[in-house]
């Protein structure tokens, strides 16, 4: 499918040169303002990130009651933090699934590319590929051995397909050697693959050293 | 409608493809579509997110596999545009060809059906209340229904007529198949199912895998567990 | 392997085109295509049918869909030429390219694995005397296996888990699973099994309508009917 | 799927160009001779068709002794009228279904386009498509329709999906009008499209006036 990944070509290809014809004719039909473009780019490549999914899951780290909270009702835990999902945010409804010694979780959406964007900004090209979306159902171990990720046979492995309006967040296990970081540092650590389950938060540098 | 886009379980479409630092947009055309979602609201030519989620799987299969995520969004728009009334194809083909596209290019939507009408958002969301009870309890034996609307659904063919379990209710929701088509929310009960590996893909498959799906209730069968 | 090929039963490939007086070939290149199978099988790199239906069910899938019937062969045989040492992908790249094709042109067969040994034909074809009794008998309920193999297979997507019916015998076959993979003729008994429609495609469906498939003995479990 | 239907266009498509190149590798190697190409056009678009069939079916329907010979054992009965398909002529074993009042009989080939080349030469394109090969399995009585021909509901719809080696061919009804007429005249009545199930035969013009 090496179509799928054309910004390694130079020359426009037809999906470019149709968005460019359908821009210029909302245009000049004044439903489309490029400035809009502009702040699109600006709001999803700068402010919309992993960065509110980390905080949830550094938060649930720090504070056992709000860990608690949030497997309870993930939706109303992320509201506490100023989260708010809502149909615009991909998140009317969000559950928390938590990793630990018997289970590891991962998340897809096999009919189209359901994620959680209000804690995770825009979902990253594999998450939205075939090959992700046809594999992870049926041979997840083999898909997150990919990553990088080996998951030991007798540690459970669930999978969860987003195919309702609900959204899933991966809450990962806090690493070794971070002890007495604070919540701030801990959020740094936690890398958004960690958050849709097909990778670990790693141990920090330092204290790996 | 089991389309190109119902992909789980499906094999040959090839190796992860990891991107170290990916961007948000790879190209200018990507956010401007993404803005065009904006537009195709303020028009009145959404409808809803059911209705635009299954422009996109009416799209050209091929193109669907080969437009990559914005391609796919902008091929579900052109649909929304054209039959909305506000764009034509014409007018669309003309234009991409003046700025370069060949005669020969694809169009990327290929709507099989008249379109249905147009309805829109709740912007509450699409949680609903239910006054009937749910038919299922936590913990219960189901089996999918092996039939599968034409139109959009959100049972994907992996898990037709297969065997699971209710782990989760989550109330009543607008109902898809439904939503998209303009036939209105008809809102139904939706829970999670927990399906076995090997009862989706067979007993050499990969161990202690259970696939959970968000299926609502009209997908759902009664299943008497075998002693 | 449930790749793009698998069509029963997948939905939006649009309409027929049925096309009037339509001539064997419609361009001197797809008589060419066919020509070449013949000088694949004198390459030796052809090794058997079930080898080179693989091939063309490892074609990328979007060029599946695109390139017609011979475009799909060439795909494949493009992969046999390789996988023998015969031709090199990428001295048929570069032919290509200086005759015009684009440096962006798809690679037509995508190999995802190492290449299988090349088993040839037996010439007599593929039914084989096979001295163990068939595990059915004509009229037996059976059910189709889940699991399907990651390779060649001839057990239809649609069809896996399904209940069915013997309804004829056609003795030992070549077991097309292995063969295609160099692993063997490994023959096995071949059936003709009615799957009713409801039973593929649920209640609501098209009525009185029978499925058959040939399937070998291995895709068959035994069904016990319920009373 | 237009481009499937690529002989609509001016241009040289993908498939050609490449084609082009393999064969110039090939003739090169001396392992292809351009005039093999050419016999393959003749004897593919003159020699063989689906006038094999259209004289099994004829002799079925003028000598019950064979149509009970064919309906038995097609490979036998096709070798009869010296019709041998083998491996090659994709037809080791042949499978002759029979229309009826109670009963319509249609062939395809879902994963690739096996088809019985010794009867009928090599498939039409639709035949080979993704349209046909998905819908015909789900819902022929729609896909028949199609192709103009309404079978009712009350009569059984058999769908033979070539999943092996076995081949089908579909044995149709002898239209009205037809008494007296030789085997050749019936030959000449019996389209392609009748016996791979799409199509009834017609009455002759002359009987129908």
């Amino acid at each position: 499918m090496s179509h799928d990944h054309d910004h390694d070509h130079e020359t426009p290809s037809g999906p470019a040169l149709r968005a460019e014809a359908l821009e210029a004719l909302l245009l000049e039909k004044g439903l489309l303002d490029p400035a809009e473009v502009d702040a699109v780019i600006a709001n999803y490549g700068e402010r919309v990130g992993p960065l509110n999914g980390a905080r949830v899951v550094a938060r649930a780290w720090t504070d056992e009651a709000y860990r608690q909270r949030l497997l309870a009702d993930g939706t109303a835990a992320a509201a506490e933090l100023g989260i708010v999902g809502g149909p615009g945010g991909q998140m009317e409804r969000l559950v928390v699934v938590e990793n630990g010694p018997t289970v590891h979780n991962v998340v897809v959406c096999t009919l189209c590319s359901c994620y959680p964007w209000a804690l995770l900004g825009l979902p990253p090209r594999w998450y939205k590929d075939p090959a992700y979306r046809s594999r992870v159902v049926r041979e997840p171990r083999a898909v997150l051995r990919e990553f990088g990720l080996e998951v030991p046979a007798e540690k459970a492995l669930k999978v969860w397909d987003s195919s309702a309006e609900v959204r899933y967040l991966v809450l990962p296990e806090r690493p070794e050697g971070t002890q007495g970081f604070s919540e701030e540092q801990l959020v740094a650590l936690v890398p958004r693959e960690a958050m849709i389950g097909v990778a670990l938060v790693s141990e920090p540098p330092e204290a790996a050293a | 409608m089991q389309g190109i886009h119902d992909l789980g379980g499906r094999e040959g479409f090839g190796v992860l493809q990891v991107e170290k630092d990916e961007p948000a947009f790879h190209h200018r055309w990507e956010a401007a579509v993404f803005a065009m979602m904006f537009a195709a609201g303020r028009a009145g030519a959404t409808g809803n997110s059911d209705r635009f989620r299954h422009a996109i799987e009416r799209i050209d299969p091929a193109a669907y596999l080969e437009d990559s995520y914005y391609g796919r969004w902008l091929g579900g728009l052109e649909t929304l545009f054209v039959e909305a009334g506000v764009l034509t194809r014409e007018a669309i083909d003309e234009r991409a060809q003046r700025l370069g596209a060949p005669l020969t290019a694809r169009v990327a939507s290929r709507p099989q059906a008249p379109p249905d009408p147009i309805v829109g958002y709740d912007a509450s969301g699409c949680l609903r209340d239910l006054s009937t009870p749910p038919r299922f309890a936590l913990g219960d034996a189901v089996q999918t229904t092996l039939a599968s609307s034409p139109g959009h659904t959100r049972l994907p063919a992996y898990a037709r007529g297969r065997p699971g379990r209710i782990t989760a209710q989550h109330g009543g929701w607008v109902f898809p198949d439904t939503h998209a088509h303009g036939a209105g929310e008809q809102p139904a009960h939706l829970y999670t199912v927990a399906f076995e590996g090997r009862d989706l893909w067979g007993p050499g498959s990969e161990p202690g895998v259970v696939v959970h799906l968000d299926l609502f209730e009209p997908y759902l069968l009664p299943r008497k567990e075998s002693p």
